[in-house]
Formats: structure tokens, C-alpha cells, sequence
């Protein structure tokens, strides 16, 4: 990969550059049309008929139906786009986010409300993380 | 001539706008998230800005993957409300100041800038969130709009020294044109925030809160953070903040910091807000 | 490692496009023209590139008014020739390389330019007639093509300095590239033109020659040229020639010229064409 | 007007910049989507209804139903916008240019043979034009 990179070392998070834009396209332009309510329709009416639209993988079809933000992000998913998945069917982001976490949504929000998850332990791969 | 009279730094949290819209942001939950408005509220009645120029990113509403620009412009007439994914917020559209703009556009092209020009674009809460924070729920928005947008999506989003250098730019452009007017420049987005990963929810308030000191005076100091120390120390979406240094290079050497306010968290995220006067 | 071993300058007159298209580029009529690009088809046949950075500018087929960049760049896989108002032109899809225009992206994005990447796009007469006058017909193009897209349709242009400055920053690009490829840089559009209103049909083959002359060790002059007088010299839209610069910045100090070719008229344009080696 | 405009010495000549940008948007826009076969047929079968889709002037749709370039040129009108619809209909761009002098086409086209039109006396307003 001729990508410098130097965030590989940050455990816990995918940062969307070029690889990742270039495997998210099609993903993204789905996620991006449902900014149109006669496409959330549609959508929900017929999950996997609606994305044949676009040229995804089936294994980013299936991340979609699954509801696997965690897969969706590895196979190049931006998160501003795939909450529009969620947000779509109602769920708050916070409950979106906490998906990928180890934590429940209630435990997730229970954290924020505590300050949040502390930088310290999660910088560098190989730290103890997410602690 | 017109003239940069203050700047406002800003997190653009869409669940702000939310709680606005729905009638609830004066009940007791959210009163000390709001209270830190206050000062600002008043004060920006009596400053009564003719112009805001307001830098902001785009998150993926008027931007798809097709096109991705680094720096971009608005100028046109005006900005709709972007439909974001469950309908567009219940607030005013967003008048533009077409010569303002073309102005600032050409002048700052002319200064090495890559600018895009955008003649018609909707907006999402990154820009309409920091109107509702000032001004509650007018009728209409009491000031016109100057759109710069910046992609902190992609990775690479513009650097702190090409923010400052860009912000510094518009400040010429500004110093010449021939309207009598009062310009604000507002940078907003950010602080803390990752929303993705096994990471996400992190906030860094130390890091935030040396930010803001650092903003009025060591801001050349900021703006040789990159990217990567964003997101290593406030999480991948905190990156965003590195727009307040455009707000920050717009308002020459001299600032006084007149008001600030922090709180932790808005959903996943950790809000800032600074109001800073323009000295010189 | 990836080098940048020549560039060539064209115009990409879309009328020669259309002449090769109807197979009548080896007729008497045109031979005077197409003759001038013998040298080069020959020369480009060994040197192979695998990569062609070509830069041009859109008119108006893959931009409309709603959004325009100063410089873009293609990350796409491939590029469809556009139908710019009478059907695509019957040549092959552009590939795409997209390691390097990725790689060149992040590069002169944190080099302080301010692209816009695109991953979707077709390309116009200006990206693909200078392919056809070094290929001819060939059933697919013998190189990937990196696009550099810049605005010279809308006032004002990027500045020559500009244009030399971000040469030199694609080069850099290309030097920390980690595979062991042949770019070449091309530099489109011009010479003298001029196509619209009571003075259309500008031609000034001093200023032209003159242009050419200096391009190899002189460029640092060129590149002070406002577009003012590129539109008064050589026609309004000869300010096009102003993108040859991004190649001869991308080249490096010490070029030598291996090729020279220059005609009046095709149709309302003056044709320059010109081949430089790198010699660093 | 706050734009600075370097180029207004000219003769004979209207630079594109924000102004001309401003007042021509939908004319420009409108002329883009002649990009497409089936809106080229559209326009061709029914001038002003394909054009009322945009909000245009009435005096740019009048200057586009009578190809009058010099007009459009006036009203915001790109020139790259606009020969997309002199070439839809099988013009040249040659010969739709010379439409904006004061010659004839094959008048033009003669000038262009010999060698184009001399900047000299064409440079600045005031000096011999057009010469
Ligand atoms: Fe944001
Ligand atoms: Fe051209």
C-alpha cells in the first residue's frame, strides 16, 4: 500500500482515507440516498432488492441487513453515512455508536454521562485499551 | 469598508439542534448545556453582525462520495435545510451575501487558496446547529451567511497551518471590500468525539481545555497539530476542530477572549464554545 | 521507485478529436497537423509511460455551475468519455490508477493544496483529444491516466505560480511512490484563443512562440503571467495555457526540449505542441 | 460592485467571473442538460416548454429561441454552455463564434486561415478594434 499511514498505530478505530473510500463507494452512495423519504420507503419496504441498485458486495449487503456497523465500517463504511441506516429506522446515534463497542447502550451512555471514555490506555495499539 | 469584528468557536452537535426544535432546550436537563449560550445570546443582540462567515464541515448531506473538496465556498442566494436522513430541521433558510461571497471566493483564490465554488448546496447541522445555539427560533436568521466548508470526512482533511493561512486570507479579503459592514467569523465542530470502533465515546478534556487557552495567543503553536494527534487524543471525529483555526487565522494577531463555556457529553460528544474579540 | 521522466504539452482542440474520430486524420487537408505529432507518436511508443498525470479542463460536461473546483483530481477506476452535446466520442474508456492518484491526493493535500477528489467522472474533449493525438486509434489506451482537472472556465483561474507550485508538488508526490512506474506529466488546452464576442479569433503566434521558448529554463517567468494578460495577448480563452505550467513544474529543473510543433488555425485555436525530457 | 475586474480594458470581450456567474446560472444550467440525447430532442421539439423547467429570464429565453450569442453572452451566458446548443443542432463552434463578429462565417473562417485576428489593436478599449 503506497498510503502513508501513520494513525495505524491508534487501536479501536478505522480512519476513513483512500482505501477505505475506494472499498465504501457504492456502500456510501446507498446510504447517502436515503437522505429522500421515497427512498427510506423503499428501503425498508425491500431491504435487499432496494440496494441491488448499486454495485455492493454481498457481504456488504448482508452487513446492512444485519445491521453490523462494526463489519460495515471494515469494508468501507463512513459512519456519517451508515448512521443514516439507523437514523432512518429511529435509533439515536448514541445507540448507534455503542453498537460497536463491548458495552450495552444503557452502559455506553452511562459512560458519557460519566465523562466519557478517557484517552489514557487507548492511544496506542498494544496499551491496555478501551479501558 | 467591512470589517471582522469578533469570532465564535463552536461544537455543531445535531442533538443541540434537536432539543431546540422540539421546544425542550430551556427545561432543567438541558439548562447547563444551554446556560453557556446565554452570554453569547445577549451579546451578539447588540453586536448585530451583518455577516457571518461560517466554516463548518459537511457530513454527507450536500457532499456524496463523488465529489470531495478540500476547501469549498457557498455562493449562492440561499441554503436550504438538508434532509439528513429523517427529514430537514424546522428552521428558517439560510440567506447568503452573494457579492460577499464572490468577493471572498476571487480574492482568495487570487491568494493561492484552492477553493471550490459551490452556486447551490443545501446545509446540515453543522452550519444551521451554530444558528439555532445563537439565536434560538427566529422568524428568519438575523444575519447573512458566507458557507466555507471543509472536508474532515476524507482523510486528509487541510491541515492546522493551511487553516490558519486560510483563515488569515479571508481576513484580507474582508479588510478590502467596500461594503460598510460587520463580519463575524464562526468556526465550529468538534471537540472531543470518536463515533466508530471499539474506542468510541472518547473524550479528552485536558486536551480540549488546553485548545481553548491556547487559542487567543498560542494559536500558531495549534495549528502544527496534526491530523493523526487529533484523532490519537480526541478521537477520530474530533479532527473537526481543527476548523476553528480558520475562525482563528481570520482574526489577526490581537484577540480577547470574552466568553467560554465546556461540557461533557452531548450525546458522544464533548462541547465547546468560545466568543473571542477581534483587537486589532 | 516512481519517476517522472518527460511532459508533453498540447492543445486538445476538439475539432482534431472529431478528424481522427471519421478517420480523415491522414488525409492531405490535415496532414500538415496531425504530421506535427509524428515525432512524438514514435518517441512515446518507447518510452511506454504506465501513467499519464494529465492535466486539463473541463468544459463544462463533467462540471456544471453547481459546484466548481480549482483543482480536482480523478481517484476513479475509470472514465467514460463524456457526450458533450453530440454523442461520447468512439474512443476507449480511460483507466484509472488508483494507488497513485490516491497516493498523489493525500500527498498534495498535506503539501497544502487544496484539492477536490473525485471518484466518479467522465472526461471531455480536454483529457481525451491529447490521448488521441499521441495514440491515434489504438483498442484501449496503452496507459493508466491520473486526471488533474482545473477550473479555467470560471474567473478567476489558479495563478501561474499556482500552477508551477502544484507541479512541483505532484512531483514530490510521485518520488515517495513506492512502485517502480514511468509517469509522465502532460500539461493541456491553449495556445491562443479566443471564442466569444466582437474580437473572437485572437490569434498571437509571437506571444505563443515566445510562451514555448521559455517554458524549458524560464519558466519561473511564465509563471508570473496574471490572467489578465494571457486573455488580452492571446484571446480569453487562451488563459488555458496557464495549466501547461502544473507539468513544467512537475519536471523538475533541467528539462531538455525534444520536440517542437505549432499551427494556425484549428478552427478558432492556435496549436502549440511540445515535448520535454526530464533531466534531473 | 466589490469584485475587482482587471480585464474590463478589454475589447470585445465578456470574462466569466462572478457576475456574469450569478446572472447566468440557470441559462448555464439549462444549457448542461442538452448533454443528454432525450433533453436534446425534448428542446428541439418544444423550445420554451423544455426551457420553463428552469426559472431563465424572458429575455434569455428569447435570446436562446433566436440564437442571438452576442445577447446570451450579456445575460451570464457561458460560452462553453452555450455552443451546446448551436452543436446540438450540427453548427460548428467556428461558425457559431463568428455569429458574435461582424463578419460572415465563411468571413471568419478566411480571417482564421489567414492566420487569425491580430491582437493588435485589440488589446485595450479605446485603441482600433476588431482590425
Ligand atoms: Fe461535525
Ligand atoms: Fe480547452
Amino acid at each position: 500500500m503506497a498510503l502513508d499511514k501513520p494513525y495505524q498505530d491508534i487501536p479501536g478505530t478505522t480512519v476513513f482515507d483512500g482505501e477505505m473510500a475506494r472499498k465504501g463507494f457504492h456502500l456510501n452512495q446507498f446510504c447517502m440516498s436515503l437522505q429522500k423519504e421515497e427512498n427510506r420507503k423503499a428501503f425498508f419496504a425491500d431491504e435487499l432488492g432496494y440496494m441491488n441498485q448499486w454495485p455492493m458486495s454481498e457481504e456488504q449487503k448482508q452487513a446492512v441487513i444485519d445491521r453490523d456497523l462494526t463489519k460495515l465500517i471494515s469494508l468501507g463504511g463512513n459512519i456519517y453515512y451508515l448512521v443514516k441506516i439507523t437514523m432512518a429506522q429511529g435509533m439515536s446515534v448514541a445507540h448507534a455508536v455503542s453498537m460497536m463497542t463491548d458495552m450495552s447502550p444503557d452502559e455506553y451512555l452511562e459512560m458519557m454521562k460519566n465523562g466519557g471514555r478517557s484517552p489514557d490506555g487507548n492511544r496506542y495499539v498494544g496499551e491496555q485499551q478501551n479501558g | 469598508m467591512a470589517k471582522i469584528t469578533a469570532g465564535v468557536g463552536t461544537s455543531h452537535v445535531p442533538l443541540l439542534g434537536r432539543i431546540i426544535d422540539i421546544n425542550q432546550s430551556k427545561t432543567d436537563d438541558w439548562k447547563p448545556i444551554f446556560s453557556g449560550y446565554d452570554f453569547t445570546r445577549e451579546w451578539i443582540k447588540n453586536e448585530k453582525p451583518d455577516v457571518v462567515v461560517l466554516v463548518y464541515n459537511d457530513h454527507a448531506n450536500a457532499f456524496d462520495m463523488t465529489m470531495i473538496p478540500t476547501f469549498a465556498i457557498g455562493c449562492a442566494e440561499s441554503y436550504a435545510p438538508a434532509d439528513e436522513g429523517y427529514g430537514a430541521r424546522p428552521v428558517p433558510v439560510v440567506q447568503g451575501d452573494q457579492d460577499l461571497s464572490w468577493h471572498i471566493a476571487q480574492s482568495v483564490i487570487q491568494q493561492g487558496f484552492d477553493l471550490t465554488i459551490i452556486n447551490q448546496m443545501e446545509v446540515d447541522h453543522g452550519l444551521t446547529v451554530p444558528l439555532s445555539m445563537m439565536f434560538d427560533q427566529p422568524e428568519a436568521w438575523p444575519c447573512k451567511v458566507v458557507p466555507i466548508m471543509v472536508n474532515t470526512v476524507v482523510y486528509p482533511a487541510p491541515s492546522g497551518e493551511r487553516c490558519v493561512a486560510l483563515g488569515k486570507a479571508i481576513r484580507n479579503a474582508i479588510a478590502s471590500y467596500d461594503k460598510d459592514i460587520n463580519v463575524q467569523v464562526w468556526g465550529t465542530g468538534g471537540m472531543s468525539h470518536q463515533l466508530l470502533g471499539a474506542r468510541a465515546g472518547i473524550i479528552n478534556r485536558d486536551w480540549d481545555t488546553a485548545f481553548l487557552d491556547k487559542l487567543s495567543n498560542d494559536y500558531e503553536e495549534l495549528a502544527k497539530i496534526p491530523q493523526t494527534e487529533y484523532i490519537r487524543e480526541t478521537g477520530t471525529e474530533g479532527s473537526e476542530t481543527v476548523m476553528w483555526l480558520i475562525m482563528r487565522g481570520a482574526l489577526g494577531e490581537n484577540v480577547k477572549e470574552i466568553h467560554r463555556h465546556y461540557h461533557v457529553p452531548i450525546s458522544n460528544t464533548a462541547l465547546g464554545h468560545i466568543v473571542l474579540s477581534a483587537e486589532d
